[in-house]
């Protein structure tokens, strides 16, 4: 069982993806089955192996492919942080991607897609090695790229373009910081740190350089996140997907991988890497902030916000210190949480009401309570309100700053949540204080929509009146980080 | 000495048929440069398979080879010159079909 | 004597050569092309290598040059034969001097001749000649690929047909005028050539010959027939043609098939038997070499009388 | 043995009964031979894996008299893949070239030609006698040259005139070599070469075959004859034409630098042909990038993606024995050759599709094709995947080897011609690809059998599959390698 586990998770998606491409349109109900039953055995072996791994089990399986390039899925606490949260919101998302689409067109397409998408994820998240990581990074992109293309128009097109010219640079940067460190240390697992000692500092930065480059590029870091905001031409469940499941947190987890796992705390601060890639990280929270504030349109200003939240686990990681670490890891979790719940309001806002603009929210509060309770829980998350889970990932990264001795992270974070409450508060204003418009319209008639959305936000709740429990996110990456994971 | 002369004289043969090759737009000059230069390499490797003792029969069965080889191109060359013709009206490639 | 003798031969061959390349007219060009081949077999037989001497007149003088005066003369009805004066090629001129300096200074650069020795072999090869022993024994791989490849050129031809003609007869229609010239020499040469050219493949086994030269003679036979209205044009539908085009190649194939199931392998031919298969293999060979030699010069089936 | 003669003589028959045969019995006999074929070289590819390489002195006279066969890991790799490609041209002519739709001349001509073709393709795959090297390299020039003009339009007679030009100057060019090294050496057969005394001709020797097969290879600047040629086929011929015919002379490249004359290599000469191959990436994906019908776009592919393989030159070996990823770049580059003969094939035949289905293959005209025929688009997508060298593919796998031994070496400067290639070609492939799945569709296709459909679909799948199996080909490929592919020229 020890390898098997790791191949049937990639396989609840695989096949579920292998099968649904060659289904024909009308046939929803195999489908859905397919795309549902692979998402609940995903979750129920994810369960299962977070008690099984409490118990100390070990997994891990290998596929070699040529000398030096092996698949390695291994399954180590982070795997399973990242792999617990994908698996959860992969499960939300297909229930409201089947309620969201109906009986559209090219349904076959979409969630052969979507369900490869998963499947890159997981095995991104089950990574044991470098390659690997590189390997499933790449078909993440791959199986990305159609659903962002998915409605086949003008803009959608245009996105998907923009999105191939900033991700295929990326990956490129990303094989030659591998390649290069691989050529002096041998394959690089992410259980043994690699010994660096054959290259001079010169080179290990520009490596570190590159490394960022490349996994920056899907973690959005400014002056690399251009093609985020333009992929919001995407349906509504592959944006939920985009930012809160699979693309931009499997940037931000190759950076915690290659701060953690590959360079370690002390080389990263004995190059003096830390610091540049910490205030990177910082520009990004403020840029990314400032420019969501300028959006009128919901989903830009989400997708903005993404931008800057995201860069929340690249400044944990780059801090190199451990309550940054945990700030960074729980806001892996948290700002997923979060922001599936903004996307899935945003949709169904836009889906039952027609509303994509943020003039158009007023009043809607009591016209869908539902969607905008959901929506209100996600906002004052984001802007870091005690005690919803953003106010638990900035205390520790605070926490952090202080540790690391860089108090000037104590000023970002103040000016970003200042920022945050700017973008977000007035539209609960709107929500709530302003007047509905004469002829505005929309209804709450679907469940599948409404009901995810529900349960995001309730999570987002839950995560942080729970943080002080053993099995909250924060007790997660406590342990994480305690176990001697980290610095 | 005699082999000397021939095989220098393939030599030459070759020299001149590289010549043809390159400098001659019309195709059926150029199916001639093309054999000339095989049977210049042709000569050149038939003296130098009569250095030994007795003519040595290896290089002698590969040169009918060649020139069967050699007749079987030129064959489809010539009919590939008549073919272009036929459709464009010139035995030159198009692009240097402006130099006749 | 002998080296002053084969000095002017060497001239006369480049003299010639320079004139085919460099001379006025390609129709000129094409007749100093067949006198270079004539010219060459000639020294072929200086150097010793009478089957050479026979295969390059026959074959390169001869074959290559009726295709191209054929050639020539659709190029004509086309006004297609013109061509521009040769002007000077500087960039050219440096690379054919540059490749003919490097082979002179090959040979002399040559280290001393060394040859597989062959003594222990030609006995066992099933012939007295040493040229077809390599041939159709040593290196018989070559030359059935080489029998193929004149095939493959065949089929390559006739795919440059045009459509509405494919069920045409092949070539242009020759019309010999009753009672003259060509149709004399039609009724004549033919049981000559033939006899001749059966000679060839038989002489091959012990002295020069062999069934390209052999094929060569009765491909010339054919196509005299053919000019002169003594056998009709083939047409490509026609199964009889067909098979005789594949005969030879097939049967080289199958006896090279037997060898590997009866005899040591592939292409092998026992030393009691070698002699008669390779006679018999010649015999098939030279029938399908004839066959495709004669649809080569005939070229593809085209419409009507003339080409247009 | 018995295995590598039918592989060898099986297609032979095959065309042999496709020529004789009455015209409503050729079909039939050409697709037994080809499905004999398969089996033959299924077979040959066990039977190395079992016993290693397997040797044949044809006749039973051993070289320097007779002419040996051996088909190593190398031969047998490239003959399964040609196999594979050559199934599925057979699938695709079986509806495009059908006598009913392109006309009795091309119903004849097609099937003959093209297991000619394989036949010669896999006496050069397993050739030990540069002779018979030539003797097979003609016969692929005459039945490729063939199967450019077989449309008998008037451009692709033009184009296969210019083809056989160049093919018959680098055929003279690697003659000249061939006579020399006889000239010098009294042999021709590979092995015993490699064990000769190095003779003041050889380097002569050497370049002229070289330069030669570069012509035959197309690699830039010798590559001009090639886009029109292979654009001007029929799909399924520019199939065979792209996939098969240039790694013909690639490999014959290999042999007589690895195993025959491996100790002239310098590292000038490395080099030299390691920069053409590099320009020829690049000079190749600009000009695919400027082109506005798909199966030019796709033929300039063809002229950068055999750059990628002359890195093998240098590259080779890397630092040796003391890397785990030693022979490396050698392996990465016939990893290279299949990836890019199996993706190259499933290109053209889908464009052999599209143009069935809209008479076009101009990128307007191609708008939206992606909805009426989406299995093509997938195939076109996925094989477009393999030539960028993304994971899994096997064009990744070699893109990897490469890059590995670059850096292992400490040459990582030639790393960059994979790396940047790869963006170019994502660069040249998306406006095929953005075409095919755009909305708005230009014109309405006509319907095209399912079972055509599938052919391209299949071939793309495998050059991804490759990838994900690369172990095993891997290992396969390794049996009879030379020594110099680990220890570098």
């Amino acid at each position: 069982m020890t390898t098997t586990l790791p191949l049937l998770l990639l396989m609840t998606s695989l096949l579920p993806a292998a099968v649904t491409f060659f289904l024909a349109q009308d046939s929803h109900i195999l489908r859905n089955t397919l795309q549902l039953g692979g998402a609940v055995i995903k979750l129920g072996l994810i369960v299962w192996m977070l008690f099984a791994v409490a118990t100390g089990a070990t997994y891990e399986a290998e596929f070699p492919l040529a000398p030096g390039l092996v698949i390695l899925l291994r399954i180590d606490a982070l795997a399973l942080l990242f792999i617990s949260l994908s698996g959860a919101l992969w499960l939300l998302t297909t229930i409201y991607a089947i309620a969201y689409f109906g009986t559209k067109a090219e349904l076959s397409r979409f969630f052969g897609f979507f369900s490869l998408c998963v499947a890159a994820t997981t095995g991104l998240a089950l990574s044991g090695s470098l390659i690997s990581f590189f390997i499933f990074f790449e078909l993440l992109t791959l199986s990305t790229w159609p659903l962002v293309a998915h409605k086949q128009n003008k803009p959608s097109l245009a996105a998907a373009k923009v999105y191939f010219t900033y991700a295929l640079p990326g990956s490129a940067a990303l094989l030659w910081a591998i390649i290069w460190l691989e050529s002096a240390t041998g394959p690089v697992l992410f259980t043994e740190p690699p010994d660096l000692s054959g290259l001079d500092p010169a080179a290990l930065r520009a490596i570190f350089a590159l490394f960022i480059i490349g996994v920056g590029v899907k973690a959005a870091l400014v002056p690399l996140h251009g093609w985020l905001p333009a992929a919001m031409a995407a349906p509504a469940p592959v944006s939920a997907l985009l930012h809160a499941v699979a693309v931009v947190k499997a940037g931000a987890f190759g950076v915690v991988r290659i701060v953690y796992d590959v360079f370690g705390a002390e080389n990263m601060t004995a190059l003096g890497v830390g610091v540049p890639l910490a205030i990177v990280a910082s520009v990004t929270i403020v840029w990314g902030s400032f420019r969501a504030l300028q959006q009128d349109e919901i989903k830009k200003r989400l997708a903005f916000s993404t931008v800057s939240q995201v860069s929340y686990i690249v400044l944990g990681a780059a801090l190199a210190s451990p309550l940054a670490m945990i700030g960074g890891l729980v806001h892996l979790v948290h700002q997923g949480l979060m922001k599936i719940t903004l996307f899935f309001c945003a949709g169904i806002y836009d889906e039952r009401a027609g509303i994509k603009r943020i003039e158009g929210l007023n009043g809607m509060g009591k016209q869908m309570p539902w969607t905008s309770a959901c929506f209100s829980i996600g906002a004052m998350g984001m802007i870091g309100l005690p005690p919803l889970a953003g106010f638990i990932s900035k205390f520790y990264l605070g926490l952090g700053a202080m540790e690391a001795g860089a108090p000037w992270v104590l000023a970002v974070l103040l000016a970003s949540t200042l920022l945050n409450a700017a973008y977000f508060l007035p539209l609960l204003y709107r929500l709530w204080f302003l007047p509905r418009a004469e002829d505005a319209r929309g209804d709450e008639r679907a469940s599948g929509l409404v009901l995810p959305a529900v349960v995001t936000a309730a999570a987002t709740l839950g995560v942080g009146l729970l943080a002080a429990s053993p099995i909250s996110p924060l007790g997660w990456a406590t342990l994480i980080v305690t176990q001697g994971y980290g610095p | 000495m005699n082999l000397t002369v021939f095989a220098l004289t393939g030599a030459a043969l070759v020299g001149l048929g590289v010549y043809g090759l390159i400098a001659r737009v019309h195709m059926l000059r150029r199916i001639m440069a093309f054999n000339l230069i095989g049977s210049g390499l042709f000569l050149f490797f038939g003296a130098a398979g009569a250095r030994g003792v007795g003519l040595d029969p290896i290089p002698q069965a590969l040169i009918i080879t060649g020139i069967v080889v050699a007749l079987s191109a030129s064959a489809l060359a010539v009919g590939l010159v008549v073919a272009l013709a036929r459709s464009s009206g010139t035995a030159c490639l198009p692009d240097e079909a402006g130099d006749t | 004597m002998s080296l002053v003798l084969d000095m002017a031969l060497c001239a006369l061959i480049l003299g010639v050569g320079l004139a085919t390349v460099a001379g006025h007219g390609v129709f000129r060009a094409v007749i100093f092309f067949i006198t270079y081949g004539l010219l060459l077999a000639i020294g072929w037989a200086r150097l010793g290598a009478y089957d050479v001497a026979l295969a390059e007149a026959a074959i390169s003088a001869g074959l290559t040059g009726v295709l191209l005066l054929a050639a020539h003369g659709r190029l004509r009805r086309l006004r297609a034969a013109e061509e521009a004066p040769l002007r000077p090629n500087l960039p050219a001129a440096l690379v054919a001097t540059g490749i003919a300096l490097a082979l002179g200074w090959a040979w002399f650069a040559l280290p001393d001749p060394t040859a597989p020795d062959l003594t222990a072999a030609l006995p066992q090869s099933g012939v007295g000649n040493p040229v077809t022993a390599v041939l159709l024994n040593f290196r018989a791989w070559d030359t059935l690929l080489e029998a193929i490849i004149l095939l493959a050129a065949l089929i390559g031809l006739w795919m440059l047909a045009r459509d509405r003609a494919w069920d045409n007869p092949l070539g242009l229609r020759y019309h010999a005028r009753a009672g003259g010239v060509m149709a004399s020499f039609g009724r004549v040469l033919p049981p000559i050539g033939l006899i001749f050219g059966i000679y060839l493949v038989w002489a091959g086994a012990e002295m020069t010959g062999g069934a390209f030269q052999g094929g060569t003679v009765l491909a010339a036979v054919c196509l005299v027939s053919i000019m002169a209205d003594v056998l009709p044009a083939p047409r490509i539908a026609q199964p009889a043609w067909r098979l005789a085009l594949v005969f030879g190649p097939g049967v080289f194939l199958l006896s090279g098939v037997a060898g590997a199931v009866f005899a040591q392998g592939f292409l092998a031919l026992p030393p009691e038997l070698a002699k008669p298969a390779i006679v018999t293999i010649e015999a098939a060979l030279t029938l399908s070499i004839a066959v495709t030699l004669v649809l080569l010069v005939i070229g593809p089936p085209d419409e009507g009388g003339q080409d247009a | 043995m018995t295995a590598l003669i039918s592989w060898l003589v099986l297609p032979l028959f095959a065309a042999l009964a496709a020529i004789a045969l009455p015209s409503r019995a050729r079909l039939p006999a050409a697709l037994l031979g080809v499905g004999l074929t398969v089996v033959a070289s299924i077979w040959l590819t066990i039977e190395v894996w079992n016993t290693g390489a397997v040797t044949v002195s044809l006749g039973g006279w051993r070289p320097p008299i007779g002419i040996a066969l051996r088909a190593d890991g190398l031969g047998a790799a490239l003959g399964v893949m040609t196999a594979l490609v050559m199934v599925a041209v057979a699938l695709a002519a079986r509806h495009e070239l059908a006598a009913k739709v392109a006309g009795p001349r091309i119903g004849f001509g097609f099937w003959p030609l093209m297991l000619l073709l394989w036949a010669a393709l896999n006496a050069v795959y397993v050739a030990r006698d540069l002779f018979n090297l030539y003797v097979g390299l003609e016969l692929i020039t005459l039945t490729a040259v063939a199967l450019v003009a077989i449309s008998g339009k008037a451009a692709a007679i033009a184009a296969a005139l210019r083809y056989l030009l160049f093919a018959l100057a680098g055929s003279l060019l690697y003659l000249a070599g061939v006579v020399l090294t006889y000239a010098a050496h009294g042999t021709l057969d590979i092995s015993l070469l490699a064990a000769r005394t190095v003779a003041p001709g050889d380097a002569l020797a050497l370049g002229l075959m070289t330069a030669g097969l570069l012509v035959k290879t197309a690699l830039f600047p010798f590559h001009v004859w090639l886009p029109p040629a292979h654009s001007a086929a029929p799909a399924p011929a520019s199939a065979l034409l792209s996939a098969l015919v240039p790694k013909a002379s690639l490999l014959i490249l290999l042999r007589i630098w690895f195993e025959a004359m491996p100790e002239l290599a310098t590292p000038m000469t490395q080099s030299a042909l390691a920069s053409l191959g590099a320009l020829a990436v690049i000079w190749g994906g600009v000009l695919a990038l400027l082109q506005s019908r798909l199966k030019l776009i796709v033929a300039y592919s063809t002229v950068a993606q055999l750059g990628y393989i002359f890195l093998v030159f240098p590259l080779a070996g890397g630092d040796g024995a003391a890397q785990p990823w030693a022979a490396g770049a050698w392996t990465g580059a016939i990893f290279q050759m299949l990836a890019h003969g199996l993706a190259k094939a499933a290109m053209f035949l889908a464009a052999g599709i599209y143009i069935a289905a809209i008479g076009s293959d101009r990128l307007g005209d191609m708008r939206g094709l992606a909805r009426a025929l989406p299995m093509t688009g997938f195939a076109f997508a996925l094989a477009s995947i393999t030539l960028l060298g993304l994971p899994p593919s096997a064009g990744f796998t070699a893109k990897y080897l490469m890059m590995t031994a670059a850096f292992a070496s400490g040459q990582w400067a030639w790393a960059l011609v994979p790396a940047g290639g790869g963006l170019l070609a994502a660069a040249y492939l998306y406006r095929p690809l953005s075409a095919i799945f755009a909305r708005d569709t230009a014109l309405t296709p006509r319907p095209i059998p399912w079972a055509w459909q599938t052919v391209p679909l299949v071939l793309a799948a495998l050059s991804v599959a490759l990838g994900l199996l690369s172990s095993i080909p891997f290992e396969f490929l390794q049996i009879g390698r030379p020594e110099q592919a680990a220890e570098g020229l």
